[in-house]
């Protein structure tokens, strides 16, 4: 029965259509970038592109260097830091702000003005307070998925049906116990959900934070994917850009799939039938 | 006898009134036939008896002398009126009544027909839901009557509802202000500039004595002669506000008239999205970020990069969320338009496009919000003017407090232009807002 | 009307003198309004009644007459603004377990399996004890519901959940069950079979209960009394005491001549309510609705 | 006045048609494999100008088979005539939607973000058959006869649910259809506001005799309404049995407590949850 549900989705006409997208978008995309050889001349934009077989070649040349899986892990080491710190700090201060309202009408505001100076607005400021380029880098990630975490479980807190409080209420349940099993789990697929886009925006932010402040202390090619890819730039060898965004690329999605799962396993009750 | 009942029976609340209850009635009633331009009753008079049009025609007319009015109806046969003599605190006419021409009324004393009912409640339900159905039809037709009647003057009734809307908000106002929350608002920002002031300028903290003060950035924002050259006074700062806003502006509308299509098909086509969006998902997992070089490579210029990652952010934002919106929309909707006879076209036009409003506008949010977050990324790397341009040469040539008069900007321009976003959306979805605030008292 | 509201006083006071009974609610002269200054909204108004000791109370009346703002009293999650509601002569403070509420949809806990949610009670009070997982394995099988103990609310049907529900109710041993409108929502199928089902729990357990509904052949079914409630400001219009055997069922009630008769009664008195709601959009129709029923209301005191 | 007379002419002559003729229709589910029989053999004749209520548990597949009249969902074999007029058969294994048969949907499907005015023109204005002017005036007198004046420049969100519904029948009368398909219009309704809807369907039934065909799982509902009650068998669905309904038109709610009224209450009673129990006990999802 599963097998044949799996041969299903995989020779079913959704992915069909899907290799075929798939396929005439790469050759779309090598005819333009080889545009000047075959054609005679240059297709605007897509000229300057790297041609996707040039791409292979060099992320195959690419798997045995092994600064570039120094910029995977320091990347991802990066990241980390920031989400989970985020977390850490997010999620307590998000249900004491749904929990306790003189908190909430204390912090709310300021919190609101905060909000919308973009992470990334914040780079310079933190270069200068922080001690060491590492930490600012962490500090500016840590914002960038800080203000979601926090929104998401705010809401979710806060948007929990009042009948759950009135029976858990009613069958004699203690305030710690409320919010032990009531609220807690409640806010669960909010944190889940909030915690996937947190881990999306700090991908952003770590290229971005690396390219701007122009890689880690080690320099060179501990710097991260960001400045590999910055580093690709200014060295001329634009292969390597288009590697570096596929990694990057790939890296933020297996890292917001493994929430997703790992979220999935903690809100058993979300399943469908 | 019989004839009266059938009479009876044409009339609007008696039509499902059992015959031998009809009979009791008629035994009630009275016949009497009136002239042209007999009048059976004027303004003010005492409502004892509700009438039946037999045959012929009377006419309504309401309010007095040049105020007079006729009332759009011409009662005919079968017509039922005078129903103020069934009501308890309404006993006099309204309205002045005349007979057009020979006519015959069958008149009932409304006092009698209410006890004849009282006997059996459950059938007087019924009539007297059918007479109130009637009286709401025919009192609440014609505006120009309602205008005539002195409580309901249309301009009073305007004043009345504006009237109400202001009271109502001068009450939300005092209740937020008897509430504890906009003092505790208070509290919470100058706990937030004291620990900034403090820890930077008084106790000068280790690390924080680096940092812009909260002094020094608000004398620099309002300084006619700015030490580091950036401040309310100097047109430099109006022009990279403006360079921003244009650059956002480019992009989001770009992203707009590109992203709401793109979604609208990608939710409305299923053969369209089974091809077109593994490409779309393939692409956006990479952070807007990654493309610098390669836009930098792409396009020319210093300007259309720029403008180019803002786009990009902004639009698969838009086209995602109208995707969603699109699903989402309850398939009863376009069910029931190919039920009405709309075509394919016209339940795209009527249907899907409204129906996919909420989140359209959901996503031109979040659009906006992260077009300024790469807005800010891609001045900081390459771009002559613009905030994220202040703040990153800032930053080189160490004049710190521009930074924070920066970020302040650029707080200030993000949320008003989310701000008018949402205003937008609110104008265009007027359904919406009506819902909601009756939902939300 | 007030020699409605004297019949369900004189009730009471005929009880309270003989004893005062530990399940018995007295609600007497409770009014409860929402906003302030000009923007008051009176839901309740100036309401008494009593709900007896063992005895199955049903209330009936239009959507949005106020019953759910009582119950929120009754259980204590809200305050009457006037008047004193007292549980066998105490009087409420706040909510507690000698008063449980069923909810109007369901409000099992979606996080949790039913055989956890039924265990929430006797596990927040800290008695996670041998004797209470028995009670709790006997009431999955009384509800029917052993094969699933182990799933979770969404994944229960409509009636499946509200026959947990009443479950994670009874473990708790309550004096009084409170239940609002516990079967809306329900296909009518589905719903009729509960009401059967409703009904053969509180035969054999006798509780005092106390179940507010909009449908009137549930009403008649379930009820020993009835309280008919008027439209909005709420107050009680009318008890009838509804004196059909028990055990009961569905074929057989609705074929006595005794439900048919106090059905008849309860729905005239109800249509008019409904009516009124109904008419309520527009002024002239409310007014005309209104004074046909103060015509009879004073009939019948006359 | 005329126009009064107009649609009273109208509406006779849409009387003789709405003949709905279901011959041995089969509809099979094909979930990952998993055939599932929805509709079984299932053979009906629907007179025009009749009240047809189907009653059946739910998810018992009677919603399947007002989806395959209405052209919403293909049907596995079987013929579905309209008046002699192929909907459906073999070759052409889905009906087209069309404004001969208009479905009022269980939660109602009126558009939030058009006034009621412009829900109840919405068919006439894709059909493009009249002058919109012309269109507007119709549908403001029709609103009117429905007592629902006053409400014309409202969103449905804005007015009660029972206002709704009869805005969404008035929608779908605009249209002159032959047939009206109800999919438990009413479900969601208290007990009380349900019962004054009902008298308010049937007397606009009897200004525009269409024929309507009315599911529903409310034994009572369907013997006050119906001229005839079809129960169905839980799935797959079929007719178990079926009854005509002898109390005489017009009807009010005093025939509620009729002694007729109670038995073909009892008539039916078990019939209705025999099958109920069977659904019951499977633990099927409702809607």
């Amino acid at each position: 029965m599963k097998i044949t549900g799996l041969r299903k989705t995989l020779f079913s006409r959704a992915t069909l259509r899907a290799v075929i997208a798939l396929s005439v978008f790469l050759v779309l995309w090598e005819i333009g970038s080889q545009s000047k050889q075959w054609l005679g001349f240059t297709v605007p934009w897509i000229g300057q592109v790297p041609a996707p077989t040039a791409v292979l070649k060099a992320w195959v040349e690419l798997l045995s260097d092994p600064g570039y899986w120094q910029s995977w892990y320091m990347s991802t080491l990066r990241v980390l830091a920031g989400f989970f710190a985020a977390m850490l700090i997010g999620i307590p201060l998000g249900l004491f702000m749904a929990v306790n309202r003189t908190f909430n009408g204390l912090a709310f505001p300021s919190f609101e003005i905060l909000r919308p100076i973009p992470p990334l607005a914040w780079v310079p400021a933190s270069i200068i307070f922080w001690p060491t380029q590492e930490l600012s880098i962490a500090f500016v990630t840590f914002l960038g998925a800080f203000f979601t975490v926090v929104i998401n479980v705010l809401g979710g807190a806060k948007s929990i049906d009042v009948r759950f409080f009135q029976s858990a209420q009613s069958m004699g349940s203690s305030q710690w116990d409320v919010f032990r099993r009531v609220v807690l789990p409640a806010t669960l697929p909010s944190i889940v959900v909030g915690s996937a886009v947190g881990m999306g925006i700090t991908w952003e932010v770590v290229v971005a934070a690396e390219m701007i402040s122009g890689g880690g202390g080690g320099g060179g090619s501990g710097g991260g994917l960001g400045f590999f890819i910055w580093n690709s730039y200014v060295g001329g060898s634009y292969e390597q850009i288009v590697v570096g965004m596929i990694s990057i690329g790939i890296a933020g999605f297996a890292c917001s799939e493994l929430l997703r799962t790992l979220g999935g396993y903690f809100t058993p009750w979300l399943k469908k039938r | 006898m019989d004839q009266l009942v059938t009479l009876l029976k044409r009339a609007m609340p008696f039509q499902m009134v059992p015959d031998d209850t009809l009979k009791a009635i008629a035994g009630l009633a009275k016949y009497e036939s009136h002239a042209q331009g007999d009048v059976i009753y004027h303004i003010g008079d005492y409502a004892d008896d509700i009438y039946i049009v037999s045959s012929g025609s009377v006419q309504h007319t309401l309010g007095i002398g040049t105020q007079a009015t006729h009332l759009d109806k011409t009662m005919r046969s079968g017509d039922v009126f005078g129903w103020a003599a069934v009501l308890e605190n309404q006993r006099s006419r309204l309205a002045k009544t005349v007979c057009l021409e020979r006519t015959e009324l069958i008149r009932i004393n409304g006092e009698d027909l209410i006890n004849l009912f009282k006997a059996s409640p459950a059938l007087g339900d019924v009539v007297m839901s059918r007479f109130a159905t009637m009286i709401n039809k025919e009192f609440t037709l014609p505006e120009a009557v309602a205008a005539q009647v002195p409580h309901f003057t249309q301009a009073q009734a305007t004043m009345a509802t504006m009237a109400t809307g202001l009271t109502l908000t001068m009450f939300r106002v005092s209740q937020w202000l008897k509430s504890p929350k906009p003092y505790l608002m208070l509290i919470g920002f100058s706990i937030l500039l004291g620990i900034w002031y403090f820890t930077v300028e008084v106790w000068k903290l280790p690390r924080f004595e680096d940092m812009p003060g909260l002094t020094v950035v608000v004398k620099e924002l309002f300084s006619k002669d700015p030490t580091y050259g950036l401040s309310l006074y100097t047109p430099e700062y109006y022009q990279h506000v403006w360079v921003s806003l244009r650059r956002i502006g480019i992009a989001f509308f770009l992203a707009t008239i590109l992203g709401v299509p793109l979604g609208l098909f990608l939710g409305w086509s299923k053969t369209f999205r089974e091809y077109v969006f593994p490409v779309f998902e393939t692409l956006r997992p990479i952070p807007i970020l990654a493309w610098v070089p390669l836009a930098i490579l792409m396009f020319s210029g210093s300007e259309t990069p720029v403008i180019y990652l803002t786009f990009l952010a902004s639009f698969f934002a838009t086209a995602l969320n109208t995707m969603l919106g699109v699903e989402t929309i309850d398939e009863s909707y376009s069910r029931a338009a190919s039920c009405l006879g709309a075509s394919k076209w016209q339940t795209f036009r009527e249907v899907i496009v409204p129906g996919a409003m909420p989140f359209i506008f959901t996503g031109l949010q979040i659009s906006i919000g992260v077009a300024w977050f790469s807005l800010v990324a891609g001045e900081m790397v390459s771009g002559q003017f613009g905030l994220g341009y202040v703040i990153n040469t800032s930053y080189t040539m160490v004049r710190y407090p521009t930074i924070v008069i920066g970020m302040v900007t650029l707080g200030a321009v993000g949320y008003t232009t989310s701000a008018m976003v949402r205003m937008a959306g609110d104008y265009m979805m007027q359904w919406r807002v009506r819902e909601l605030a009756l939902g939300g008292r | 009307m007030t020699t409605d509201i004297s019949h369900g006083l004189s009730a009471t006071s005929a009880s309270v003198s003989s004893k005062v009974n530990a399940g018995e609610i007295t609600v007497s002269n409770v009014s409860k309004s929402y906003g302030a200054g000009l923007f008051t909204k009176e839901v309740i108004k100036d309401c008494s009644f009593t709900i007896e000791c063992n005895k199955l109370t049903v209330m009936i009346g239009p959507s949005g007459c106020g019953k759910s703002t009582l119950i929120r009293l009754l259980a204590g999650f809200e305050k009457p603004t006037t008047g004193d509601i007292k549980l066998g002569g105490k009087p409420i403070t706040g909510p507690g377990r000698d008063r449980l509420v069923v909810f109007q949809e369901s409000a099992l806990f979606p996080w949790m399996t039913t055989y956890e949610n039924i265990m929430y009670g006797p596990r927040a009070r800290g008695e996670d004890t041998q004797e209470n997982r028995d009670q709790a394995d006997y009431l999955l099988e009384k509800v029917g519901l052993t094969a699933f103990r182990k799933k979770y609310p969404p994944q229960l049907s409509g009636g499946m959940q509200r026959r947990a529900e009443l479950a994670r109710a009874m473990i708790n041993n309550p004096e009084v069950m409170i239940l609002d409108e516990p079967f809306r929502g329900l296909d009518c199928m589905s719903k009729e079979l509960m009401w059967e089902y409703y009904a053969g729990l509180y035969e054999e357990s006798r509780r005092t209960n106390f179940f507010v509904t909009t449908d009137i052949d549930e009403a008649i079914f379930l009820a020993d009394r009835l309280l008919i409630m008027s439209n909005v400001p709420g107050q009680v219009r009318a008890t009838i005491e509804v004196d059909l055997p028990r055990p009961r069922r569905l074929a057989f009630v609705f074929d006595s001549e005794r439900a048919n008769a106090v059905k008849m009664e309860a729905l005239s008195l109800l249509h008019e309510e409904a009516m009124k709601s109904f008419t309520g959009g527009s002024k002239a129709a409310a007014d005309f609705v209104e004074a046909y029923s103060r015509r009879s209301s004073k009939a019948e005191a006359g | 006045m005329s126009a009064v007379l107009q649609r009273s002419a109208m509406s006779e002559k849409v009387a003789l048609q709405g003949a709905i003729r279901i011959e041995d229709v089969v509809k099979i589910y094909d979930p990952e494999g998993a055939a599932v029989m929805a509709v079984d053999h299932c053979s009906l004749d629907i007179p025009a100008g009749e009240i047809c209520m189907i009653v059946g548990p739910s998810g018992c597949g009677k919603t399947t088979l007002l989806n395959a009249i209405a052209g919403f969902h293909s049907i596995t074999s079987g013929k579905i005539y309209l008046d002699d007029k192929l909907l459906c058969g073999p070759g052409k294994p889905m009906a087209e939607p069309g404004s001969d048969r208009i479905v009022v949907f269980q939660n109602g499907a009126l558009f939030p973000w058009k006034t009621n005015l412009e829900n109840v023109a919405f068919g006439p204005l894709m059909q493009g058959k009249m002058g919109k002017k012309e269109i507007y005036e119709k549908a403001r007198s029709m609103m009117a006869d429905a007592g629902l004046s006053g409400t014309e420049h409202n969103y449905p969100g804005e007015v009660s649910s029972g206002l709704r519904r009869r805005v969404e029948i008035v929608r779908a009368l605009m249209n002159n259809p032959k047939v009206l398909l109800f999919d438990e219009p009413y479900r969601a309704l208290d007990s009380l506001t349900k019962s004054v809807m009902h008298e308010a369907l049937l007397e606009i039934y009897y200004k525009n005799k269409v024929t309507i065909f009315f599911i529903t799982h409310d034994l009572e509902e369907a013997i006050f309404l119906g001229h005839r009650l079809v129960i169905m068998t839980s799935r797959p669905c079929k007719p178990k049995k079926i009854l005509d309904i002898d109390i005489p038109h017009p009807r009010d709610y005093s025939v509620l407590t009729s002694p007729r009224f109670r038995e073909l209450m009892d008539e039916t009673i078990e019939v209705v949850h025999e099958e109920a129990k069977k659904a019951f006990a499977a633990g099927e999802k409702e809607g």
